[in-house]
C-alpha cells in the first residue's frame, strides 16, 4: 500500500547518513478526478512548481510529496486524510479545493497531529468558532471575494443589484458576504439548483427588471454556462460582476463571452509582485496553461510551509506554530500576514478578463480595492 | 335444487374491435365437472381467465358460492377456493418440486410475514406439499428443480400446486397438453378421483378425456356458447358437429 | 415429519456453499488487524472498515434488488438516513450507537413505507426512476438544509459510544464493530432468504402471477421488502458517517446510489455472498487503483466493462466456475 | 407580468426541446432495443468535444457540425461492435453495469485526451445575435435555431417511425425479433443501425448545445439523469412521449422555479416561503416524474405493463 506512482520522493544523495533527518512529509489532498478536477490540477501544479522552484527540498531538508485525489467525496477525503496523517505520518496537509471537503477532513488532519494548509477553500466556520491553531488558510474567506465586489459597486454608486446564485452552502454564504457590504437596494436575489445548465429563465428575469448590475457567484461549469448565455440573452449592456465565475480555470472556455467583466480576486497574473512575473512565466512552460488563483494558492501554500520548517523544524509544534503565523515568505501577492484567526490578511482587487499579447485569456488587476484586509469572521475566533 | 357453486351471467369482453367473450353464461354445479370445447381462438383460455380474476370482464358478473366477486382479483378468488392451472406453465423454476408446493401451501396457512425460521425446516408445511405431490405421483421428484421437470411432470406439478390451494373449484386450463399417453391417461384417472373433492371446470383439447370425464360439456365458437347439455346431447347437436366436432371426428 | 425434513434438508446445496464462501470471507476480514499490523500498514484496516461498511449497504439492496427484482435507484437516501441521525443525534447530546442505530432506522423505515407505497405502483424502468425520484428529493432536501450545514456537512465531533464505551474510537474497535454488524446482517438476511417471507419474495421475482395464483398478493410482501432494505442500509448509513466522522448530502447522491447498484452487480445479483464480494471488491479496487494514477477510473471501467460481458453473474458467478461457494453436489 | 409569463413559457419550451434533442436518441435505443444506456450521456459529451476539437482546427461552425456526425456515427459503431452488441439478450442490469462502465472510461479518455478544463465553441456569427421580444427582453437567435433543428428532429424521427419501411421494420423487431429475422431481415444489422443513429443523435444534441453550454467532463453526467426523467414521464420508446415529457418537464421546472417563489409568499411569510422555495426548486423535475408515475404507471404515452 505505498503511493509509489503518486508520490514525488526526492532523496537527495549528497547528504550524509548521520547527518540526514526524516525528510518533511507533505501530503496534497485535491480534487483530481471527476468533473471539476481542473481546479485540483491548477492547485498541484503550483504545489509541484514550488517544490521545484525550492529545488526539491522544504526548509532545507529532503521533502516527501504525496499527491491524492479525494475524489470529490468527503468520506472519501476524510479517509485519505486520515491515511495520509496516520497511516504515512505526513507533517503537513495542502487542501482542499472545496469547503465541504475542508469541514470533512479538518478534524482528521488536526487530531492526527499534522497541520492543514489550505490553497483554496476558506469557510466562515474555520475563520470564525471553529477557528484552529493547526488551520492556516493562504486564500481567503470565502466572503471576502464577494465583498471586493460590493465595495467596487459602492464606490461606483451602483444603486440596485440582481444576485445570483447556486442553491448551496457556498452560495448562499458568498450572497450574504455581498450584502454584509453593500449599501443599494437587491433587486432581486436568484438561488438556481446546484449543476442548472440552462440560465435563459433567470436571465429573462434580470432582463425584465434591468438592474444597474448582478452579482453572480456560479464556480466551475455553471459559471461558463452564464457567461455564455449572458451576451447571447443581449445583456451585454447590464454589468455582470462575479466571483469564482470568471478565472484562468474557466476563462478558456468562456473566452471572448467574458472579456472585461469584472471579478473581486487577491491575485492576478500580472500582479506587480516580485516573482510573480517568473511564476507565470514557469507555469505556463511547464503546464502549458496560465496559472489561476488556484495554482498561486498551491505555490504559496508550500512556499510558507518551508518558510517555516525552515524557521522552525518540525519538532516543536509551538514553535513551527509560530513561524507559519509569521507567514515570512515571498508570496506572489506581496504583503502577506495572518490574522489571528490563521485567515490571511491581504490586499483585494478588482480584476477582469481579458486576452493579453499572446492571445491568452485571463484576468488583468484593474485597481486595489481593500488594503491590508482581514476577514469579517476574526472576531469570533478564541484564538489570540 | 340447490344454487350452482359458480354462476357466470352474461360475461363480455373485447379487445378493441375483437370481441374475444360475448355474453357467456354458465352454471357449475358442486361436485360436477364442466367441461368448455370449443375451436383454437375460441376464446377458452380467455374466459377461464376472467372467472381466475387474471382479467377483468367487462360487463356481467361472476358469482361464486353465493356471492359476486366479478371485482375480486385471483388472489382473493384463490383464498376463497378457486383455483386455476395454467396452460402454459407459471411454475417457479428456480425452486423445486416440493418448494412450489410448500408456497400454495403456506399461502393458506400462517402468516407468510414470517422472517427468521428457514421454511424448508417447518414440517407441517412439507408434509402436506409432500402429500400433494404424491397425490399427482410426483413424489419421487419432490427434491428437483421446476425448470428441470419434463413437460408432463410439469403439468404434474403445476396440478399439485392447484391443489394444495385446497381448492373448491378448480380450473384448469388444458391440462392435458403436450402429455404422453400414459401420463394423460393417469392425470384423467386422477380427475375422476378428484372428483368426489373439487368441482372442476376443464378445457380441454383431449376429447376422449372430455368425454369420459364431463358431466356437462359447453362449447365455445368465437367467443359465444353455441351449445350447452350433457356430453351426449352435445355430441348430437347438429350446430356443435358443424362448428366443430367435425373436424374433430375427421 | 422428521424424516422428510432431514431428507430435505439438502434440497438446495447451493445454500451449503454460499455459507462456506461468506464464513472465508468473514474469517479473512477478521485476521485483517492482525495482518495489517504485522504488514506495518495499519491503514488497510481502515479501508477495509468502509469495504465493509458498503458490503452492508450492497447486502441491503440485494433483499430487493436481487431477492425481490426491485432496482432501486434512491438506495444511497437510506446511506443519508443512518448518516445524519448520528449528526442529528450528537449534535442534542446522545451519542450512544444503539440509539443511532434505532433513530437511522426508524426515519429509513418511515420514508421507505411512504415512497415504496407508491414506487411500488410501477414496474421495471419505471420503478427505478421513481425511486431515483424520491432519492433526488431526499438529497436536495439536505442540500438545502442549512441549520445540518446544508451542502457542507456536518462534522462530527467524536464517533458514537458503545453502552457508554468509547468502542469505536480507535480503528480496531471501529473494525470489529462493523465487522460484527456486517455478519449480523447477513446472517439475518441469510435466514430471511430462507424464511416463508424469502420465499414469497423470491417467488414474486420469478413470477408474480403464480404468485397470485396461489392467493398471495405481492404488494405487502415487496413493501416489507422495501422498508426492511432501507433499513438495513441505515445500518451502514451510521457506519459511513462514524468511520469519516462526518456526514454530507453527499452520502445521498444519486452517483452512490448507481455506485450501489453497479457494486451489488458486480458481486452478482440474488445471492447474499455476491453482494458482500460486490461491496468489498469495488471499495478495494478504487482505493487501490487510485494509488497507481488519478485516471484510476479508466480501469476501474474496464474491469466493469469486462465482467458485464464475460462473466454473466458478476464475480460471484466467477467463483462459482472457478469453483469456490459452488453446489456440493 | 403576464409578458414575462409568456417569455418564460418561452424558455420553458426552449430548455425543453433541449433535453428532447439529448433524449430522442435514448428513447429511440431504449424503447426499440429494450437496451440501458447509461453511457448516452458519453456519447453527448463525446459529441461536444469532437466538436470543439473541430472548430479549434477549422473554425468554421457549420463544417464542424457536419464533421460531428459521421465522427460520432463512427464512435457508436466501433461500441456497438466491441461492446453493445454482446449485451441486447442480456439483463438491464448487466447492461447498466457495462454502460456505467463504459461512462468511465470514455469520460477519463476524454479527460487525457482533451484535458479537465472547459471548452468553448463559438456561435455562428449569423446567429449570434438576439431579437427583440417584449420590451427590453430580447430573445437569442441561436436558440430559435436551437428550437427549430428539436422540432424538425422530433419530425424526422415521427417520419421514419411511422411511415417508412426501416421504421416499420424497427417496430416489429422490436416486438418479435425472431420473427422479423425469419423475414429475412438481419435484425443485429438494424439494431446495429439503430445504435449508431442514437449515438450520432446524442453526439449532435452535443455539438448543437455546446455553443450554449459548456463542454466539460462533467457535461454527460448532468444531463443523462434529466433525459432518462424526460423519457421515462414520456414513456419509453415513444418519440411523442419524450417530445411532450421534454416540453413539460422544461415549462415546469422553468416556471416552478420563476413564479413558485411567488406563489408561496402568498400563503406563507417571505422568509420561510424563500427557504421552501429554494429547497422545491431542484426538485421540480423529480416531483414532476414521481406525480406522472402515480397516476400513470407507464408514463404519459408507455404501454400500461400492469397487468
Amino acid at each position: 500500500m505505498r503511493l509509489l506512482a503518486l508520490s514525488t520522493a526526492l532523496t537527495l544523495s549528497f547528504v550524509s547518513g548521520a547527518l540526514a533527518e526524516d525528510p518533511v512529509k507533505i501530503g496534497v489532498l485535491l480534487t483530481l478526478s471527476g468533473p471539476p478536477a481542473v481546479l485540483g490540477e491548477h492547485a498541484r501544479d503550483g504545489v509541484l512548481l514550488a517544490e521545484k522552484a525550492l529545488g526539491g527540498k522544504i526548509g532545507g531538508r529532503e521533502a516527501e510529496i504525496i499527491v491524492v485525489d479525494d475524489e470529490g467525496k468527503p468520506d472519501i477525503a476524510a479517509q485519505k486524510a486520515r491515511e495520509l496523517v496516520e497511516g504515512q505520518g505526513v507533517d503537513f496537509v495542502i487542501g482542499p479545493i472545496f469547503s465541504n471537503i475542508m469541514t470533512a477532513i479538518a478534524a482528521p488532519v488536526t487530531q492526527g497531529g499534522a497541520i492543514l494548509v489550505s490553497p483554496n477553500a476558506g469557510p466562515s466556520n474555520f475563520a470564525g468558532k471553529d477557528c484552529n491553531a493547526d488551520i492556516f488558510v493562504v486564500s481567503y474567506q470565502n466572503d471576502q471575494m464577494p465583498q471586493v465586489l460590493a465595495e467596487h459597486m459602492n464606490k461606483q454608486g451602483i444603486a440596485n443589484v440582481y444576485l445570483l446564485a447556486p442553491n448551496y452552502q457556498a452560495g448562499q454564504d458568498s450572497l450574504n458576504g455581498f450584502k454584509a457590504v453593500y449599501k443599494g437596494d437587491v433587486a432581486g436575489e436568484l438561488f438556481v439548483p446546484l449543476g442548472q445548465l440552462d440560465f435563459s429563465a433567470e436571465l429573462a428575469q434580470i432582463a425584465a427588471s434591468q438592474p444597474a448590475a448582478v452579482y453572480a457567484f456560479m464556480p466551475g461549469g455553471m459559471g461558463v454556462n452564464l457567461v455564455k448565455q449572458w451576451g447571447q440573452a443581449g445583456l451585454s449592456s447590464i454589468p455582470l460582476m462575479s466571483a469564482f465565475t470568471v478565472d484562468e480555470t474557466t476563462l478558456p472556455a468562456e473566452q471572448d463571452a467574458a472579456l472585461d467583466m469584472l471579478t473581486g480576486s487577491n491575485w492576478a497574473p500580472d500582479l506587480d509582485t516580485p516573482g510573480n512575473a517568473d511564476f507565470v512565466a514557469s507555469f505556463k512552460q511547464d503546464y502549458g496553461r496560465v496559472p489561476s488563483l488556484y495554482a498561486m494558492g498551491g505555490y504559496d501554500s508550500l512556499m510558507l510551509i518551508d518558510s517555516a520548517v525552515k524557521a522552525a523544524g518540525t519538532e516543536d509544534r509551538e514553535a513551527l506554530r509560530a513561524a507559519l503565523k509569521a507567514a515570512d515568505f515571498p508570496s506572489l501577492r506581496g504583503e502577506f500576514a495572518f490574522s489571528t484567526n490563521n485567515f490571511p490578511v491581504q490586499d483585494f482587487y478588482l480584476t477582469k478578463a481579458i486576452k493579453d499579447d499572446e492571445g491568452n485569456y485571463r484576468t488583468s488587476v484593474v485597481e486595489k480595492v481593500f488594503t491590508a484586509a482581514a476577514d469579517s469572521y476574526v472576531g469570533e475566533c478564541p484564538m489570540k | 335444487m340447490t344454487a350452482p357453486l359458480l354462476s357466470v351471467q352474461n360475461l363480455s369482453k373485447s379487445y378493441g374491435a375483437l370481441k374475444v367473450t360475448q355474453d357467456v353464461s354458465l352454471d357449475v354445479r358442486e361436485g360436477r365437472i364442466h367441461a368448455i370445447i370449443g375451436p383454437n381462438g375460441a376464446g377458452k383460455t380467455t374466459l377461464i381467465s376472467q372467472l381466475s380474476g387474471q382479467l377483468r370482464p367487462d360487463s356481467g358478473r361472476v358469482v361464486y358460492d353465493g356471492r359476486d366477486i366479478t371485482r375480486l382479483d385471483m388472489a382473493g378468488r384463490v383464498r376463497l377456493g378457486l383455483a386455476r392451472s395454467f396452460q402454459l406453465t407459471t411454475l417457479l423454476p428456480g425452486f423445486t418440486a416440493l418448494e412450489n408446493v410448500a408456497l400454495a401451501v403456506q399461502a393458506r396457512e400462517g402468516s407468510s410475514f414470517r422472517f427468521l425460521r428457514p421454511a424448508a425446516t417447518e414440517g407441517a408445511l412439507n408434509d402436506q406439499a409432500m402429500a400433494c405431490l404424491a397425490d399427482v405421483g410426483l413424489a419421487d421428484r419432490a427434491r428437483s428443480q421446476a425448470g428441470s421437470l419434463s413437460h408432463g411432470e410439469k403439468r404434474q406439478l403445476e396440478l399439485a400446486v392447484a391443489l394444495a390451494t385446497r381448492p373448491r373449484l378448480l380450473l384448469l386450463d388444458e391440462p392435458l397438453a403436450g402429455t404422453g399417453h400414459e401420463e394423460a391417461a393417469r392425470l384423467i384417472a386422477m380427475f375422476g378421483g378428484l372428483k368426489d373433492r373439487v368441482t372442476m371446470v376443464l378445457i380441454e383439447h383431449d376429447m376422449n378425456a372430455v368425454f369420459a370425464l364431463a358431466d356437462t360439456v359447453s362449447v365455445l365458437v368465437y367467443g359465444r356458447i353455441v351449445a350447452s347439455g350433457s356430453p351426449a346431447e352435445v355430441r348430437a347437436d347438429a350446430r356443435v358437429r358443424a362448428a366443430y366436432l367435425g373436424e374433430e371426428a375427421a | 415429519m422428521t424424516d422428510l425434513s432431514q431428507a430435505l434438508a439438502p434440497a438446495r446445496p447451493r445454500l451449503a456453499g454460499r455459507l462456506k464462501l461468506a464464513l472465508c470471507i468473514f474469517a479473512l476480514m477478521a485476521a485483517v488487524p492482525p495482518l495489517a499490523h504485522a504488514l506495518g500498514e495499519p491503514f488497510l484496516i481502515v479501508v477495509a472498515t468502509r469495504m465493509m461498511v458498503f458490503a452492508i449497504a450492497a447486502l441491503s439492496l440485494d433483499l430487493i434488488l436481487g431477492y425481490g427484482a426491485m432496482v432501486s435507484f434512491g438506495h444511497a437516501a437510506y446511506l443519508g438516513f443512518g448518516a445524519y441521525a448520528v449528526a442529528v443525534l450528537s449534535r442534542a447530546g446522545i451519542d450512544d450507537l444503539f440509539l443511532h442505530l434505532l433513530a437511522g432506522i426508524a426515519a429509513s423505515a418511515v420514508f421507505a413505507a411512504l415512497t415504496g407505497a407508491i414506487s411500488l405502483r410501477t414496474r421495471g424502468v419505471y420503478f427505478i426512476m421513481i425511486t431515483l425520484a424520491f432519492g433526488q428529493m431526499a438529497f436536495f432536501f439536505f442540500v438545502s438544509f442549512s441549520t445540518l450545514g446544508g451542502d457542507d456537512g456536518v462534522a462530527l465531533t467524536a464517533r458514537s459510544t458503545v453502552l457508554g464505551m468509547p468502542l469505536l474510537q480507535g480503528a480496531q474497535g471501529m473494525f470489529y464493530v462493523t465487522l460484527a454488524l456486517l455478519v449480523l446482517v447477513f446472517a439475518g438476511l441469510y435466514r430471511l432468504t430462507l424464511s416463508r417471507f424469502g420465499r414469497v419474495l423470491t417467488g414474486t421475482r420469478e413470477s408474480a402471477l403464480r404468485m397470485q395464483a396461489i392467493g398471495f398478493r405481492p404488494f405487502p410482501y415487496q413493501l416489507t421488502a422495501y422498508v426492511i432494505a432501507g433499513c438495513l442500509c441505515s445500518i451502514a448509513g451510521v457506519l459511513l458517517a462514524n468511520q469519516a466522522i462526518y456526514v454530507s448530502p453527499a452520502y445521498m447522491s444519486w452517483h452512490r446510489s448507481g455506485e450501489m447498484i453497479v457494486m451489488l452487480v458486480l458481486g452478482g445479483i440474488g445471492s447474499l455472498t455476491g453482494a458482500m464480494v460486490g461491496g468489498l471488491v469495488t471499495i478495494a479496487l478504487e482505493e487501490g487503483l487510485a494509488r497507481y494514477s488519478e485516471h484510476w477510473r479508466l480501469g476501474f471501467g474496464l474491469i466493469l466493462v469486462l465482467v458485464a460481458l464475460f462473466s454473466p453473474g458478476g464475480l460471484s458467478g466467477l467463483l462459482r466456475r472457478l469453483g469456490l461457494g459452488r453446489d456440493a453436489t | 407580468m403576464f409578458n414575462l409569463f409568456l417569455l418564460q413559457l418561452l424558455n420553458g419550451a426552449q430548455f425543453g426541446i433541449l433535453l428532447f434533442l439529448v433524449a430522442a436518441g435514448l428513447t429511440l435505443v431504449f424503447g426499440i432495443m429494450d437496451f440501458i444506456n447509461l453511457a448516452h450521456g458519453v456519447l453527448y459529451m463525446v459529441g461536444g468535444y469532437v466538436m470543439a476539437m473541430m472548430m479549434g482546427a477549422t473554425n468554421n461552425f457549420w463544417l464542424s457540425l457536419a464533421m460531428v456526425l459521421p465522427l460520432t456515427l463512427a464512435v457508436g459503431l466501433v461500441l456497438e461492435v466491441l461492446v453493445f452488441r454482446r449485451l441486447y439478450d442480456r439483463s438491464h442490469l448487466d447492461q447498466v453495469l457495462a454502460t456505467f462502465g463504459l461512462v468511465l472510461v470514455l469520460s477519463e479518455l476524454v479527460r487525457i485526451i482533451w484535458g479537465s478544463a472547459p471548452l468553448s465553441v463559438a456561435m455562428p456569427e449569423i446567429l449570434s445575435g438576439s431579437v427583440p421580444l417584449a420590451g427590453p427582453v430580447r430573445y437569442p437567435v441561436y436558440r430559435l435555431g436551437v428550437i427549430g433543428v428539436g422540432l424538425g428532429v422530433a419530425l424526422a424521427l415521427w417520419f421514419v417511425i411511422a411511415r417508412t419501411r426501416v421504421g416499420m421494420l424497427l417496430r416489429a423487431g422490436a416486438a418479435n425479433r425472431s420473427m422479423v429475422s425469419a423475414l429475412g431481415t438481419d435484425i443485429n444489422r438494424l439494431f446495429m443501425l439503430v445504435f449508431a443513429a442514437g449515438a450520432m443523435l446524442a453526439g449532435f444534441a452535443g455539438a448543437i448545445v455546446s455553443p450554449i453550454l459548456s463542454v466539460d467532463p462533467g457535461m454527460g453526467d448532468s444531463i443523462l439523469i434529466l433525459t432518462f426523467v424526460v423519457i421515462v414521464i414520456g414513456g419509453v420508446g415513444s418519440v411523442k412521449g419524450a417530445f411532450c415529457a421534454a416540453l413539460l418537464a422544461g415549462i415546469v421546472d422553468t416556471l416552478g422555479r420563476m413564479f413558485g417563489p411567488i406563489i408561496l409568499k402568498s400563503i406563507m411569510d417571505p422568509a420561510a416561503a424563500a427557504q421552501a422555495g429554494r429547497t422545491i426548486a431542484p426538485m421540480l423535475v423529480y416531483v414532476l416524474m414521481a406525480a406522472v408515475l402515480f397516476w400513470r404507471p407507464a408514463g404519459l404515452f408507455g404501454r400500461s405493463v400492469a397487468r
